[in-house]
């Protein structure tokens, strides 16, 4: 179980989930309203550069786990520390997943159940599939992501029948800036939370494959679909009603009413939410586990999963304490950190390890004429 | 409540513990620790639902923010 | 392999050489007195040679393990006939013996009496003579067997009739029958402490893969068992993951069943006195496979996996589902269907819980009576089962009508897939449970473990799912649907990884 | 084996942490909410619910509407009250329809919506309503002919608005979105009592306006049809309109098949103009007392002409009154500058009522008969 590997596809699967996650019953890019589309479409071409660092990186440091790349990088300490950062910031973030879906569901289908409880029932499956390791995520992800895409895809199909084109009418109405508002929102979550799966850099990447093969089509492929999922809600709903709902996908999904038997279909979108949500936690866990297990200096992660994932529970409360707070989204610390752990450190690294990479290669070029 | 929490913990952390065959004791010492800050923070949160989230660099930011001005 | 002449050897040097006499006399009573002791049915034929050098010898066999016209005419008469020239001693005598006496191919020369003893119980002829420490055991198995006819489990509507017997050479010669190559491969082992069942690896070279079949060799040598009286004991034996209710190792009675696996780069084991043989490695896919898929065209026989799929879902969640939705989401059920319900639970006593658990588990004891009764009895049981119980339940209201049918539509879609029957109850049981808790998603909770559990599941260093997670069509070929065979052009990935190619490339394209 | 111990254990530890069914309730123990409605009693609210009672057992079973009525502070906390007069957990998700009696919605309709809107059992695809001339208890004890229960009867009408034009049905959601765009108003369908066969039947039909969040008037069948071409949402329904066919008057019955529908603002200088042009294919479904010879092309374009003449009078009439008498954009022609022609709804929107009340248009109707029925020629009888 050492050398875990994952095929492309798989690892693409991963991505997809990964991406999609949560982050699509939510309005996305609400301040961007009708122009949503268009907010998409920045965000796609500002994070592009950025996954394809992510996925430089991970070449980089191909053969090697993140933490050992750091650790070539940058020596013991500094790495450790980064080790630490990466690490909170993933359990950090797997915290709010969590949040998310028990407010989701509390909010949307089982108000008397205790969030306390969903988040348990999460964290022990999640337990499990994160010590069954990275290689088990994948193959789960690529059976769902089956489902999930077949789900929505329907579901969406069904909708087409209410959608209403006018909706995006007239565009850029209210200029650029809400576009950019939300862009950066998009970017923020959930283009670049992909920054976590540089962590498992050695599983994504071996000999034959390529982290941008990866990285890139599941990027891609998830940034359309949320962009397809959104305006087809702003198309269903309205722009007004888009803005002022929690969850506008569950709202649009809910409108399909053929002949009387197709209809409430607003489930599909909770089976949806939570599938991609378990995978987003469990790989949030699984590299928060990781890294912290380098930077306390251990090579095996495994026990530090329990407590970890048992964690998130209360975690989960904290962060995340009502519906609101969580649409509320980036508060200042939260900003803070993405920006750090999302852009700054990832080029920093990338910059580092081209450097250190360009002079291997003088040194290898340079040997034979010496000698 | 709070003692239904704990022993969760302890009996969790107990089946594990008898689980492993052979653990080097400074991995052991971690997860007992961690383990141990888990069951904290769960009876912290227990206590008071409205535990508030610290925000170092927040005060960081509003600090320099003064001092710019 | 060189694997099992070791251990035997081990266990003979354990047991000690007890090598034979000279004397005739001295070795009978041994065997009478020791190996043979309180054993009625060893024959112990006496008969001289032809004089004028005429010896004693003396013929054992086990009664009714051999063909006694075999014995009679090909040893008895000849060496009777024949007489054995004097200067012949030991050693020589016996050559001279098999090589101009005894009319028979499978003869083997044998010096102490545990080889002896074990010949004569697997159905030899033990030729002793008066003066001589040697012995020749002649093949002459001859016991009653069952025909070659149309398994049970598996019958076809189109396809051979041929179904393995309960003998493993017949069942060895019916699949090397289906591939006519030097390159499948028969390897023939010895289980069982007691039992000494002979069990048969078979697999085409350069196809199956070096290191599994090594892995098959090894795992079926650790056992150490008293007893193989069937495939499932070497099953449970060699299985991964032996606490998932998940099968990992397949089972068919089918010689074509067979011979398509092991040109897939499978192993199978064949087991003496069982028409089961296994196949490994299996995968999830495997279940939902029937041999006959292949024997029909594409696009119907797609249509039937796609069924299998669909019924194995109904199976295991519509408890479930109807749980989760009646008790926790009555919201998702159209109106008029949730009022229906709502008026037909009206005054059921029960939870719906209790409803769903009592219903589903009178369904599993009607079916688990009515598998082994003689079939007339069986179709009373299901008749009194199905439409008294269940007409007299409704009407009483013990149970509400839809649980009727909910059980119906569980009971019928089960024996869909039957591969996975036992699997199924025991996922509906958990999926109603966590439904119960949590309603839909809890049912989800439970897909999802479910899901975790199959996808850390490997089966000989295969994943479990491997071929349902590989997102390629021509991995997928195989899987929900069935590609016709001129698209089939590679075999699975993960079986044979070395010579993947199985069509050659002008057959590629359909034939016109 | 440690590893399938610890799965044990995994799923020993889900059992335990999750025993307990919180929201696990027997479907029969559930008041199922057919409709329900609002009446206003200053300051309270009275909340009415129709229930479907059940009464027989197993296949006999049979739904029997039951109306409860309570008064409260507000909307939900009269639903909640309701609670205990129907001894078990109300179930909100399954009501089709919701009434607004017409005092409610004049002093203002969002008092109900928002709470609608905001609850998470009350789906928004409920159609609303609003009564007239009567309160909404009045409606819910009245006994419609066919089925059983005033809310699915008033679902099943509403879904009727295919082939009627007497309404336009309007879901919770839409209503909504009509009320926060800008350059629209909304309008929701009526209910009134009517004395048939000596009883009372609740029927659908006409339309009340509404400026921001009130009702101000409402508007007739004839009307609503109207507003329904000029919405595009007119797909079927009758009109009886006196023709003229060779000097002689007969009443002919008009049957809608289809229509095009088209807005056009159009800017001149500093004069904004709205073009409306209309193509309505029409059948005729019967000549009453004539002798009508479709076969006869020049009859034919006459009676399109009169028909085109007669549709643009009532649309000039129909936008008379909603732009001077009611002074609300129910035709939403504000929302399609808006879409339109962004850069000149940023000048009138912040007095688009005004704009609205002189603004001019133009109607241009022109209508086809594509359909006569089966005979080309009346029925001869001769002796």
């Amino acid at each position: 179980m050492i050398n875990e590997s994952v095929p492309e596809r798989q690892g693409a699967a991963l991505v997809f989930l990964f991406i999609i996650g949560n982050s699509f019953v939510f309005g996305l890019a609400r301040w961007a309203g009708r122009d949503l589309w268009l907010s998409f479409l920045v965000a796609i071409v500002l994070a592009l550069p950025l996954i394809l660092v992510y996925g430089r990186l991970d070449t980089l440091m191909h053969g090697q786990s993140f933490s050992e790349g750091l650790h070539r990088l940058f020596g013991k300490w500094p790495s450790r520390l980064v080790a630490l950062i990466y690490s909170f910031y993933a359990w950090r973030l797997g915290c709010l997943v969590t949040g998310n879906i028990t407010n989701f569901v509390q909010a949307v289908s089982l108000p008397d159940t205790p969030q306390v409880v969903m988040a348990s029932a999460y964290a022990i499956l999640v337990l499990w599939a994160v010590k069954e390791g990275i290689e088990v995520l994948a193959r789960f992800s690529s059976v769902m992501v089956i489902f999930v895409l077949l789900i929505l895809l329907t579901a969406l199909a069904l909708a087409t029948t209410e959608v209403d084109l006018q909706e995006f009418f007239p565009i850029l109405y209210d200029g650029f800036w809400p576009v950019f508002q939300g862009a950066f929102q998009l970017l923020d979550f959930p283009f670049l939370e992909t920054v976590l799966l540089v962590g498992l850099a050695n599983a994504l990447t071996t000999k034959k494959n390529s982290a941008y093969k990866v990285l890139i089509p599941g990027f891609l492929l998830a940034a359309f679909f949320l962009m397809l999922v959104a305006s087809a809600s702003v198309a269903i709903l309205g722009e007004e009603m888009y803005k002022i709902t929690f969850f506008p996908v569950f709202l649009a999904i809910a409108r399909i009413d053929i002949a009387l038997f197709l209809t409430r279909l607003e489930v599909v979108v909770g089976v949806t939410f939570a599938i991609g949500g378990f995978l987003k936690i469990s790989v949030c866990l699984l590299v928060a586990s990781k890294n912290l297990a380098h930077a306390l200096g251990f090579p095996d992660y495994r026990f530090l999963v329990t407590p970890l994932v048992l964690s998130i529970i209360p975690g989960s409360q904290w962060f995340a304490k009502s519906v609101m707070e969580m649409n509320l989204g980036a508060t200042k610390i939260a900003a803070f950190t993405d920006v750090m752990v999302q852009i700054v450190l990832p080029m920093i690294f990338w910059g580092v390890a081209e450097i250190r990479m360009s002079r291997v290669r003088k040194n290898k070029a340079g040997k034979p004429s010496g000698i | 409540m709070l003692i239904v929490i704990v022993l969760g913990y302890v009996v969790v952390g107990g089946v594990e513990l008898f689980l492993w065959k052979e653990r080097p004791w400074q991995e052991v010492l971690v997860y007992l620790l961690l383990l141990s800050a888990t069951a904290t923070f769960s009876v912290l949160l227990t206590i008071d639902a409205q535990l508030p989230v610290p925000e170092p660099l927040g005060t960081l930011w509003n600090w320099l923010q003064k001092l710019w001005q | 392999m060189f694997f099992w002449k070791k251990a035997k050897g081990e266990r003979s040097k354990a047991k000690g050489l007890d090598r034979l006499s000279t004397s005739l006399e001295i070795n009978v009573k041994w065997l009478k007195s020791n190996l043979f002791a309180d054993d009625d049915t060893i024959v112990y034929r006496h008969f001289r040679t032809k004089e004028p050098q005429a010896r004693q010898c003396v013929l054992i066999h086990a009664d009714n393990m051999t063909k006694h016209e075999f014995l009679s005419d090909y040893i008895v008469r000849p060496m009777m006939s024949s007489s054995l020239p004097k200067e012949l001693q030991g050693r020589r005598l016996i050559q001279h013996i098999t090589e101009q006496v005894i009319q028979s191919d499978g003869v083997a020369v044998f010096t102490d009496y545990n080889k002896l003893a074990e010949g004569v119980v697997a159905g030899s002829g033990a030729v002793l003579v008066e003066g001589c420490n040697h012995g020749i055991s002649v093949d002459a198995q001859g016991w009653e067997r069952r025909s070659v006819t149309e398994p049970q489990t598996e019958s076809v509507v189109r396809g051979p009739r041929q179904g393995f017997t309960e003998d493993l050479l017949v069942n060895v010669s019916l699949v090397r029958r289906k591939i006519l190559n030097p390159a499948l491969k028969v390897k023939i082992l010895d289980v069982g402490l007691q039992t000494r069942t002979k069990v048969a690896i078979v697999y085409v070279e350069g196809i199956a893969s070096k290191e599994l079949v090594d892995e098959v060799f090894q795992r079926i040598e650790r056992i150490e068992t008293d007893a193989i009286l069937e495939s499932g004991y070497i099953e449970e034996f060699i299985r991964d993951s032996p606490n998932c209710p998940f099968p990992t190792i397949g089972h068919t009675e089918r010689p074509d069943g067979v011979a398509g696996k092991i040109l897939e780069g499978r192993v199978a084991v064949l087991v003496d006195g069982t028409p089961f043989a296994l196949t490994m490695p299996y995968l999830l896919v495997e279940a939902f496979q029937a041999n006959e898929d292949y024997y029909h065209h594409w696009i119907a026989a797609s249509f039937h996996r796609t069924l299998r799929y669909i019924s194995f879902f109904l199976t295991t969640s519509t408890p479930g589902l109807y749980l989760a939705l009646v008790t926790h989401h009555p919201q998702l059920i159209p109106v008029n269907l949730s009022v229906s319900i709502a008026a037909a639970r009206k005054n059921v006593p029960f939870p719906a819980i209790v409803e769903v658990m009592v219903m589903g588990l009178v369904f599993e004891i009607l079916r688990e009576g009515g598998v082994r009764l003689p079939k007339p009895v069986g179709q009373a049981i299901s008749i009194v089962g199905a439409i008294v119980l269940g007409d007299a339940a409704v009407s009483a209201s013990l149970v509400s009508a839809p649980m009727i049918i909910v059980v119906g539509i569980t009971g019928v879609a089960g024996f869909v897939v039957s591969k996975l029957n036992d699997t199924a109850v025991l996922i509906r049981i958990l999926l109603v449970v966590t439904s119960a808790i949590l309603g839909i998603y809890g049912f989800l909770f439970g897909i999802m473990g479910i899901m975790i559990q199959l996808a850390s599941m490997e089966s000989f260093g295969v994943p479990y799912l491997s071929s349902l997670t590989s997102l390629t069509i021509q991995g997928s070929k195989d899987t929900i649907v069935r590609l016709p065979w001129w698209r089939m052009v590679l075999r699975p990935r993960h079986l044979a990884a070395k010579n993947r190619e199985r069509l050659q490339r002008k057959s590629r394209s359909k034939t016109k | 084996m440690k590893k399938g111990l610890a799965r044990i254990f995994l799923l020993c530890t889900m059992t335990i942490v999750t025993t307990g069914c919180w929201d696990y309730t027997e479907i029969e123990l559930r008041d199922l909410v057919m409709g329900a409605g609002v009446d206003a009693e200053d300051p309270k609210v009275i909340v009415i619910t129709e229930m479907a009672k059940s009464i027989g057992v197993g296949q006999e079973a049979e739904f029997e509407p039951v109306v409860l009525t309570t008064d409260a502070r507000s909307l939900t906390s009269g639903a909640h009250n309701l609670a205990n007069p129907a001894g078990m957990e109300i179930f909100w998700a399954h009501a089709q329809v919701f009434l607004v009696s017409e005092e409610v919605a004049r002093s203002s309709i969002l008092q109900v919506l928002e709470p609608i809107v905001r609850a998470r059992d009350l789906r928004s695809t409920m159609y609303l309503l609003v009564t007239k001339d009567c309160t909404v208890e009045e409606v819910f004890k009245s006994k419609p002919p066919l089925v059983d229960g005033v809310s699915r009867h008033l679902a099943s009408v509403i879904r009727l608005s295919d082939v009627t034009t007497d309404f336009i049905p309007q879901q919770v959601w839409r209503f909504i979105g009509d009320l926060s765009s800008p350059g629209i108003s909304g309008t929701l369908p009526g209910v009134e009592l009517v004395h048939e066969g000596g009883a009372l039947l609740p029927v659908v039909r006409g339309a009340a306006v509404f400026k921001l969040d009130r009702l101000i008037g409402w508007l007739s069948k004839e009307e609503t049809q109207i507003l329904a071409l000029l919405k595009g949402e007119s797909e079927g329904g009758f009109f009886v309109m006196d023709t003229e066919v060779k000097g002689n008057t007969f009443p002919i019955t008009y049957e809608f098949r289809g229509s095009q529908f088209q807005t056009k603002p159009s800017v001149d200088g500093e004069n904004l103009r709205m073009k409306v042009s209309l193509s309505l294919q029409l059948g005729v479904a019967g000549v009453k007392g004539a002798d009508v010879d479709f076969s006869d092309l020049a009859v034919v374009n006459d009676i399109e002409g009169q028909v085109s003449r007669s549709f643009t009078r009532r649309i000039r009439d129909f936008l008379g009154l909603i732009q001077e008498d009611y002074n609300s954009d129910i035709v939403g022609f504000g929302q399609l500058l808006w879409r339109q022609e962004p850069a000149i709804w940023r000048k009138v929107e912040s007095d688009w009522d005004a704009v609205f009340r002189d603004l001019p248009v133009d109607v241009d109707v022109d209508c086809r008969i594509s359909f006569t029925g089966f005979h080309a020629q009346p029925i001869k009888v001769r002796n």
